[in-house]
């Protein structure tokens, strides 16, 4: 059973990481594109976190960890970039 | 068993959300909309995901592992921020502020204030 | 084992953080220290050549791994003669750069020169095929902070370039060690030799792609055609001791082609023909290219970046032979080359700090020009080779040594051609530089009205470089390097018996291996 | 002395828990690090908290945490509603300017963040006086009602926590 | 799974060599970005592929992933950073003081600039 | 006297006036003449030994390895030779000191005649063609610095060059030439070379080093066609003009001929090159010598006229002709160097060497009358002066010669330029001393003082004397020095009358003709400007115009300054390279077996793949690109965590998110957009390019994944030792750490170095024009209102001490878990980046001073110490160890001093990363950014407080 809720769940994230890859490219604005790429990085924790379940590793946590900071840090790198051109004031 | 029940759910949840998630992000119609979908449903889905691995271990491997929840954690502390600033980016290039509500009379909202407004800066570099 | 062999990369690794951490605010300091750091530099060389001179090759085991799987330094002849080499050039120039004014212009100049440094030794020393990598790297990144010291758009133009191309080149050499490791699952070069060595022949191909590679690599650092397009403008731009110090830099790339292709690829290793039949119509091109760019240039830089491109032409014929006879020319050569070119950059710099540019066009009489025509005579004959300096001798060196070889007229004939073209164009130069501008008949020119760059110290007084038509300090730079040509000439047999013993154990790379492989004692 | 030590004694706390989650062992040298931890890093990061002081009631932070919990769950859903079945032209988006009575930064900031994690609503931005909150609604046909349950079901309790 | 990761890491090398070719500084650091994340690929690669192995020593584990490449290529993306960084701080400054970012040398590395006025020049024969 | 010290003396003489010059120029003079004469003595004291055909030698080893060595000789020819260079030079020293005016630096003068003298005479004294080859290149430089002495006259730079340029082809012609003879006879030691006449003739070299040698004697004496360069080199000074143009260098190609004349004549292939030239070119010499109007160019064509006439002699190849060349050598040295004094004498007090402008001199300057007169009739071959008497030996010689079996066709053509010669001498003569006095001279002539006469009238003596006595005078000279040029003991009769030969009966055709021309000078200038011959010098000029065109042109084309063709080549170079080597090479093909693929990593490559298409496709949009950049980032990141490698992957995304801040903050001034630059063609050529390294590359990958490791890889070892001997459960790091520690110390290092080089940019960025231009920097772009938004602040007061922890962390697993110094210290950065992105970087600095200077020389001093610590146990640098170390009350951990590595790989990565960032932002700083002295812009707690 948890095998098939796995594969589910890696197609779901899989999925939305095509669907995330779509709005990157076709996007109007730069905002949807930094919204999808930090989508994307938390769909891969997702990823991540399944694949750990699966091989039952706890190796990858620091990987997601790691996903997630750097999904905070480049949006909000991305924004203010957008909002004042210099990010570090 | 029942862990592996209740994790199996997590897991389709999980799934499901993320992938709500992101379609949002493709099918709302403009891009405050979109914004909606992944700030919520890719947060929990990932948060599902994340219980489901927590739960998981101690019951198939006896190993009881805090770290999901930190990055659980993690992502719903800055989920808001990261949204906050993507709904200013896109406030500052694609909304004029008089499609917006004011937030008082003769107020404005910080995207829109002039920067070099007085009480805004503070001292020149030098001084 | 002796721990000072190591020390060349360990004292400047050591002054240059020191730098940083404690004198970045008093120049100063920085003189003195890192002044003193390369002569202890120069010491330490004499005395691994001392050691090296026994003729057994000395290793070194870093955190006393066993070989192949730990890191080795290692110490032959050729690697204690490029030391050597190496610091005393450094020596000499640093002095230069202290007495033009350079080391002022910028910040970190002596902290970037000892990492500069480091890296070089570090290439020289090391007997694993990607810890020379890494000091590649250093040696490069250091050069590029020099390389733009003092700023300026096209010093800062030109260094995009140079980075970018050495970037790639950098891209280059991690593919061809990662293709080496594949095929022999070493790093070792000792230990590859070996594993080369016992290869099937019928599983050669990626061997030899690996091997092409690194030629490749090596080529771009020696600036071979077609890989040379990177040198003329980083070189022209690039300050004038800086410049100078880069004349070791080329050479790296050829101690690596020697190196990799007498120890790993020996002469009848299956992967040899790849090199060596690209390897000397390449050196033919550098060479004519280099010579007819001293001629088609109106920039004094880079009329001498061409001049290096052209000797490292000459060079690479010489060790594109891979016989015991050529690649002692190459050596003898590779140390009069280094010299030379060092020389003809410094001159340079000191005729554009005269003249305020270095357009090769009609001007004032600069100050000091006896002088510095002097200089410029003997380091130009120097560098075309022409007699009585150690460059004649080489060149006879080099077509003697090419004397049986197919191509032999080919190489003559270039090689003489293209000396007349560089003499034609060196004396043009020179009599444009200091005699023509005596038609003009005016005084000579003030001051130089700023020296290029700004000043990062205003209350320190900065002297300006045409107050002191001839700083006693960077002519007597100039006088060692051109005085280090004098005794390579005076002492060609000496020279040439230490090349001769380099070679010899170049060829010989069983004692290499052994040396290596064999007796780990006490190691981990 | 104590205060000093713990300039901010919840971090220190945090902290230390953060500490034991990572080595995920319960021991007691870990124990001694994680307290050693919420010793130095406070002390190490206080400067970039300026004027930052301590709440009136943190003993409500579970309950409030609990509820917004329970609200995310349920904006999930209604947004997972909404993008799979609504059509686009039935989509009512609002943006409302919510007048704040918090004054307190870490209260705001909680509040903004609510806002975000829960139904179909996204706090955009503040105002240039920090007195109020631009708010997007994803579908709002009301946007009153909407209002009018940040103002109670939340603003309220944080500023009973904070303030 | 070795068909795969090759043709990424060939797209990738033609991607950075296109960009690189673009003669502009931006695209140049762009390209460099591409191909070193193909040498990374590449250099991992020459330890041969290797699913589902533990990362660190562990009791009965059959095979591990080759670590020296691994670390080779730790080496390289740290060498490859401190690159980047220089090349995109010594594009900018070229940007600044020569107010394009073009990759290309200007004439006037080549030639002076009075190059046209033929008589103070010694491009001739006659000096 | 050793001949080695006899060489050096002149080159010990050109340190002197430097030294001496202070104290004015008759030192100078005296030292060198002191220094010449001392050379010359000791020179003179071998004449017993050598008239008894002795050899005397001196050898010194220089570099035996190649045959070049000091080995100096003195026979009958070097003697001959150096007594004509010591002598003369003698001469020329007095001669100048009064020569040159007050104007002229006389130092540099002296230093560079007397590098001259030494070269010469080191030529005639050496033993060992490549020694003689060293002086022979000599002799061009000092000569190149000696014709432009007068450095404000056009006339001496391009005379200069010229000079060096066609000497300078000779000499290296002659070089490839030399290395050939000396390879067939196995040595380079003349004594050797001569020797071995049987084996060099016979050798199929024996023609291209006979061709190489004569180029270099050719252009040297100025032969036809090279002869152009000596008139130009006329304007050097006089005294330098005799000495070199007359007496010595252009006798140093005559020199060659006769020194290797036993080993290189008496074939046919001699006989036609070198006599033919000889002829031709004393013919063609003297035909153009009638016309001058300056008398030094009339000197120099008469100069290259005897030239050819002794080299003509040479080349018949017999002992006699030999000899008359080596006494021709002798009188020409006599009486040219006199008449160049002459020359000089006029020009110094007329004032002019024009021709048109003198004449009746002979009152005005009597003694320089004589002096001339006696040596032009010498010239001229009248008798009973020494001209005469070799003049009468050549034309013997000249019936004698058959050329192409045509017996007097050389005969004919030398009387004619005898005939010629006489011409142009008694125009000499004529038409600078005798006619009517002027009154236009530009200074009025008269004699100069004894100082400036002395030295030609010591040589017009001579001529006389030998003229009338040549067998007392000269004869032994010409014996000694013919024997040593032939090889066998030569006797020759040196006498003024010999009879009514033939030769007299040419001689006298020869005066009868030559007065006659004279008479018809008028018809014979027009005849001259009927036929005129493209001007020598043009014709150089123009080859060199080209050349250096050319030169500039390719050079130019080649190396044009453009990155994308320097990369282009280099792609190219190395795909076809690589191809080459591949396809060369054997591979047994595929012995691994695939993997499967799975759908979710294919995901991930259609992920990559996209993006990356994307990227390039849209790389001008800049910012899409950056993000495009890191999804393909986050994608390599997964890819290495599927693959069993989460080192890397942490590694990968860390600096992933560094490298985007940098870029963002590089971003903010660099334009948005990547204009088109390249058309069409342009860019499908480098998509071509492009997709060909792809493939290339990737074929590559491929090959290697499919095939096995041909031996087992040394990494087999630290998954079997990591842990026993490194301490370590996670390999990658104990590599990294311990095995190749030393590969981290140099990565950390270029770490430093890449911040330093930042740091150092922006300093001269911000002093310089850029900073000027940055503080009236306008920004492009409407920019929003809060700079510090509250939001942000908070939450990072939160974020950056759990990422501190979090660094922390994963700084202490590193040795046993994923993680370690390096991603600790990006993840610490990245911490520190997010504080100051939420409050600034001023303010934030200013709350923490965090000296990141320090810390990079810090770590990589920690990094070093560690390394050195173990030098104390004896042991090699880096060597590390490890223990279990236990506290009271706490368990057991582990301590290994490859931590205090990983410490120094931490502190240095901080440093380095946030130093870089600060740069940057310094530059946005520079650029009018406000500094806040809040942590955010809007607090509304501040105004409830207040
Ligand atoms: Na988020
Ligand atoms: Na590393």
């Amino acid at each position: 059973m948890i095998g098939h809720a796995l594969l589910f769940a890696y197609g779901c994230f899989s999925l939305a990481l095509l669907f995330c890859l779509y709005r990157v490219v076709f996007a109007p604005g730069l905002s949807d594109r930094v919204l999808a790429l930090d989508t994307m990085a938390i769909n891969m924790i997702a990823l991540l976190t399944l694949f750990g379940i699966d091989k039952g590793t706890t190796m990858y946590f620091e990987a997601s960890l790691m996903f997630a900071m750097v999904g905070f840090i480049s949006t909000v790198a991305y924004a203010k970039f957008v909002l004042r051109g210099d990010i570090i004031e | 068993m029942i862990a592996e029940i209740i994790v199996s759910v997590l897991l389709v949840l999980g799934g499901f959300f993320g992938l709500v998630g992101s379609y949002g992000l493709v099918k709302l119609p403009d891009p405050m909309t979109r914004l909606h979908a992944p700030t919520k449903s890719a947060t929990l889905g990932v948060g599902a995901v994340l219980v489901a691995s927590l739960i998981w271990f101690p019951a198939r491997h006896g190993v009881l592992t805090w770290h999901e929840l930190l990055i659980t954690l993690f992502l719903f502390l800055t989920a808001p921020v990261t949204g906050y600033f993507i709904a200013k980016a896109h406030m500052h290039l694609g909304w004029s502020r008089d499609d917006l509500p004011r937030p008082a009379p003769g107020k404005d909202w910080a995207t829109f204030c002039d920067p070099d407004k007085e009480s805004l800066v503070d001292r020149q570099p030098g001084d | 084992m002796s721990h000072l062999i190591i020390a060349p990369v360990v004292l400047p690794a050591v002054i240059g953080p020191l730098i940083i951490l404690w004198m970045r605010h008093d120049l100063l300091l920085q003189r003195v220290f890192s002044v003193a750091a390369t002569a202890a530099l120069a010491g330490v060389a004499l005395y691994l050549n001392l050691l090296a001179a026994g003729g057994e090759v000395q290793v070194y085991r870093l955190g006393n791994w066993a070989a192949p799987f730990g890191i080795v330094l290692m110490l032959d002849r050729l690697a204690a003669l490029m030391l050597l080499l190496t610091a005393l050039l450094a020596l000499a120039v640093q002095l230069y750069a202290m007495g033009s004014g350079w080391d002022r212009k910028g910040r970190h100049f002596h902290a970037l020169w000892q990492f500069q440094l480091m890296g070089v030794c570090g290439a020289f020393l090391t007997g694993d095929a990607f810890n020379l990598f890494v000091f590649f790297e250093i040696l490069l990144i250091a050069s590029y902070g020099l390389m733009i010291h003092g700023g300026g758009e096209m010093r800062l133009r030109a260094g995009v370039q140079y980075i970018a191309y050495n970037l790639a080149g950098s891209t280059l050499f991690l593919a061809a060690l990662g293709v080496l490791y594949s095929v022999t699952g070493t790093l070792n070069m000792a230990d590859m030799a070996l594993r080369v060595a016992a290869m099937p022949a019928e599983d050669t191909a990626l061997l030899r792609v690996g091997a092409v590679l690194l030629m490749l690599v090596f080529a771009i650092k020696a600036a071979l055609v077609p890989l040379h397009f990177w040198l003329p403008s980083t070189y022209a731009n690039a300050p004038g001791p800086v410049a100078a110090l880069f004349a070791i830099m080329t050479k790296v790339g050829v101690y690596g082609i020697i190196r990799f292709f007498t120890l790993v690829f020996p002469q009848d290793a299956v992967t040899q023909s790849v090199v060596a039949d690209l390897l000397l119509p390449a050196a033919l091109f550098t060479l004519a290219i280099g010579q007819v760019g001293i001629l088609g240039t109106r920039h004094l830089g880079r009329l001498a970046a061409f001049a290096a491109i052209g000797s490292i032409g000459t060079l690479m014929i010489a060790v594109a032979q891979f016989t015991p006879q050529g690649t002692s020319a190459a050596v003898y050569y590779l140390v009069h080359s280094t010299l030379a070119a060092g020389a003809l950059f410094l001159v340079m710099d000191m005729i554009g700090a005269r003249r305020g540019d270095l357009w090769l066009r009609l001007d004032r009489v600069m100050p000091g020009n006896g002088l510095v025509a002097a200089l410029y005579f003997v380091a130009a004959i120097a560098v075309v080779g022409m007699p009585p300096f150690s460059g004649f001798v080489g060149k006879l060196l080099v077509m003697q040594a090419t004397g049986g070889a197919p191509a032999m007229v080919w190489i003559w004939a270039i090689i003489l051609i293209t000396s007349l073209v560089a003499i034609y164009a060196l004396s043009r130069a020179g009599t444009i530089l200091f005699w023509k501008s005596f038609e003009l008949g005016l005084a000579p020119a003030p001051p130089a009205a700023a020296a290029a760059g700004p000043k990062l110290e205003p209350d320190e007084p900065v002297q300006d470089l045409g107050d002191a038509p001839a700083n006693w300090l960077a002519v007597a730079s100039v006088v060692l390097l051109l005085s280090g040509i004098v005794a390579l000439t005076a002492f060609a047999g000496p020279a040439m018996r230490l090349a001769e013993a380099t070679a010899a154990q170049l060829h010989d790379p069983d004692a290499y291996v052994s040396a290596v492989l064999e007796g780990q004692e006490g190691t981990k | 002395m104590i205060r000093r030590l713990f300039p901010h004694p919840w971090l220190s706390f945090t902290l230390a828990l953060v500490w034991m989650a990572l080595v995920n062992r319960w021991a007691v040298g870990s124990l001694v690090f994680a307290a050693m931890i919420g010793v130095v890093v406070p002390l190490v990061t206080a400067p970039y908290w300026p004027g930052t002081n301590g709440y009136r009631a943190p003993s409500r932070i579970p309950a409030y945490l609990a509820m917004v919990l329970w609200d995310i769950a349920k904006a999930n859903f209604t947004v997972a509603r909404i993008v799979l079945f609504m059509p686009r032209r039935a989509l009512r988006p609002a943006w409302i300017a919510v007048p704040l009575e918090l004054r307190h930064p870490e209260a705001i900031t909680a509040l903004a963040a609510t806002i975000t994690l829960t139904p179909g609503t996204v706090s955009c931005d503040l105002s240039e006086d920090g007195r109020a909150l631009l708010v997007h609604a994803m579908h709002a046909p009301d946007p009153d009602a909407v209002l009018d349950e940040i103002k109670t079901r939340y603003e309220a309790r944080l500023k009973e926590i904070f303030e | 799974m070795e068909l795969l990761l090759s043709s990424a890491i060939g797209m990738l090398t033609a991607a950075g060599v296109y960009l690189i070719l673009r003669r502009r500084s931006f695209a140049v650091v762009l390209g460099m970005t591409m191909l070193s994340y193909a040498i990374n690929l590449f250099l991992f690669s020459t330890g041969r592929l290797v699913v589902n192995a533990p990362p660190v020593l562990r009791d009965g584990a059959a095979s591990y992933t080759d670590p020296l490449p691994q670390a080779l290529v730790l080496t390289a993306i740290v060498i490859s950073f401190g690159m980047t960084a220089v090349v995109v701080m010594m594009a900018l400054g070229a940007f600044l003081e020569g107010g394009d970012d073009r990759v290309d040398m200007p004439r006037a590395d080549r030639l002076p600039a009075d190059s046209l006025s033929a008589d103070r020049m010694s491009g001739d024969g006659d000096a | 006297m050793s001949p080695a010290l006899i060489a050096a003396l002149p080159f010990i003489g050109a340190l002197l006036p430097g030294l001496l010059i202070r104290s004015g120029r008759d030192v100078a003079a005296i030292s060198c003449a002191t220094a010449t004469f001392i050379a010359l003595l000791g020179l003179c004291l071998h004449i017993p030994a050598v008239m008894a055909g002795e050899v005397v030698t001196a050898r010194f080893e220089w570099l035996p390895s190649l045959g070049l060595n000091a080995n100096f000789r003195i026979d009958g020819l070097g003697l001959l030779f150096g007594i004509l260079i010591l002598g003369i030079g003698l001469l020329i020293i007095a001669y100048a000191r009064h020569y040159l005016s007050r104007q002229d630096p006389a130092g540099v003068f002296y230093t560079y005649l007397m590098l001259f003298q030494g070269a010469m005479l080191g030529i005639v004294l050496s033993d060992n063609i490549l020694l003689l080859l060293v002086f022979w290149e000599l002799t061009s430089l000092s000569s190149f610095l000696l014709i432009g002495y007068w450095k404000h006259l056009p006339e001496g730079r391009q005379g200069a060059r010229m000079a060096l340029t066609v000497t300078g082809m000779g000499g290296l012609a002659m070089i490839a030439g030399m290395l050939i003879l000396g390879n067939i006879a196995g040595s380079f030691d003349i004594t050797d070379i001569l020797q071995a006449r049987e084996a060099i003739q016979a050798s199929p070299y024996y023609l291209p080093a006979l061709l190489l040698i004569l180029l270099g004697a050719f252009t040297k004496s100025a032969q036809f066609p090279f002869h152009f360069w000596l008139p130009h080199a006329m304007a050097a000074p006089t005294p330098v003009s005799a000495y070199l143009h007359s007496a010595t260098m252009v006798k140093a190609g005559l020199f060659l001929m006769a020194r290797l004349w036993p080993v290189l004549s008496g074939t046919p292939e001699w006989f036609y090159i070198v006599a033919t030239t000889g002829l031709a070119t004393m013919v063609l010499a003297a035909w153009i010598a009638i016309f001058r109007d300056d008398l030094k160019s009339l000197l120099a064509f008469s100069t290259v006229s005897h030239l050819g006439l002794i080299t003509m002699l040479l080349g018949f190849g017999t002992e006699a002709a030999a000899v008359a060349a080596v006494f021709h050598i002798v009188n020409h040295a006599t009486f040219k160097a006199a008449l160049f004094m002459t020359a000089g004498i006029i020009d110094h007090e007329a004032g002019t060497r024009s021709i048109a402008r003198l004449g009746g001199l002979r009152r005005l300057m009597p003694i320089t009358f004589v002096i001339g007169t006696l040596a032009a009739l010498s010239m001229a071959g009248i008798p009973p002066l020494n001209g005469f008497l070799s003049k009468e030996l050549m034309l013997e010689q000249a019936t004698h010669a058959a050329w192409q079996g045509h017996p007097g066709l050389v005969a004919a053509t030398a009387t004619l330029g005898a005939l010629f010669s006489v011409c142009y001498s008694l125009r000499f003569v004529w038409q600078v001393f005798l006619g009517p006095e002027r009154q236009d001279y530009p200074h009025r002539p008269h004699d100069p003082g004894f100082g400036l006469w002395s030295a030609p009238a010591l040589l017009a003596v001579l001529v006389v004397l030998i003229g009338l006595f040549p067998d007392s005078m000269a004869g032994w000279l010409v014996a000694a020095s013919a024997s040593a040029v032939t090889g066998t003991a030569q006797h020759p009769h040196l006498a003024l009358w010999h009879g009514v030969t033939p030769a007299l009966m040419l001689s006298a055709v020869a005066l009868a003709g030559g007065v006659a021309l004279l008479a018809l000078n008028r018809r014979l200038l027009a005849l001259r400007a009927a036929m005129a011959w493209p001007e020598a010098k043009a014709i150089f000029d123009a080859i060199t115009r080209a050349v250096t065109c050319a030169a500039g042109f390719l050079t130019d084309r080649l190396t044009n300054g453009s990155m994308a063709r320097a990369f282009a080549a280099f792609s190219l170079t190395v795909v076809l390279c690589g191809l080459w080597a591949f396809s060369t090479g054997g591979w047994q093909g595929a012995t691994r077996p695939m993997l499967p693929i799975q759908p979710v990593p294919l995901v991930g490559w259609v992920l990559l793949m996209v993006a990356t298409c994307c990227m390039v496709a849209f790389h001008r949009r800049r910012i899409l690109a950056l993000v495009l950049v890191g999804i393909i980032g986050l994608m390599v990141s997964v890819s290495f965590i599927y693959l069993s490698a989460p080192d890397l992957a942490l590694t990968q995304i860390s600096v992933e998110v560094v490298t985007v801040v940098l870029l963002l903050l590089a971003l903010n001034f660099l334009p948005k957009f990547t204009v088109i630059e390249s058309p069409d063609r342009k860019r499908g050529l480098d998509a071509f390019i492009a997709t060909l390294t792809g493939l290339g590359f990737g074929a590559l990958a491929y090959v290697i994944m499919r095939s096995d490791f041909a031996f087992s890889p040394i990494s087999e070892y630290m998954l079997a030792n990591s842990y026993k001997l490194g301490g370590g459960d996670n390999v990658v790091n104990v590599i990294l750490v311990d095995f190749r520690g030393y590969d981290t110390f140099g990565e950390i290092t270029v770490l430093g170095i890449a911040a330093l080089t930042i740091f150092a940019l922006t300093e001269t960025l911000l002093a310089g024009a850029t900073g000027r231009r940055l503080r009236n920097w306008v920004h492009d772009s409407r920019r929003a209102g809060d700079r510090h938004p509250l939001m942000l602040v908070v939450v990072t007061r939160l974020v950056l001490p759990i990422a501190l922890v979090v660094g922390l962390y994963i700084f202490l697993r590193g040795h046993n878990m994923p993680g370690g110094g390096f991603v600790a210290g990006l993840v610490v950065s990245v911490a520190l980046v997010s504080q100051y992105m939420a409050s600034g970087f001023a303010w934030a600095q200013e709350r923490q001073k965090i000296n990141y200077h320090a810390l990079i020389g810090a770590g990589v001093i920690a990094a070093g110490l560690t390394g050195i610590g173990a030098w104390f146990a004896g042991l090699p640098f880096l060597t590390s160890t490890y223990g279990y170390v236990k506290l009271p009350g706490l368990e057991e951990f582990e301590l290994a001093s490859a931590m205090g590595f990983d410490l120094g790989v931490f502190l240095c990565v901080v440093g380095a990363v946030m130093l870089a960032l600060n740069s940057l932002s310094r530059i946005a700083r520079t650029a009018g950014e406000t500094v806040n002295l809040h942590p955010m812009d809007i607090d509304p707690s501040k105004e409830a407080r207040r």
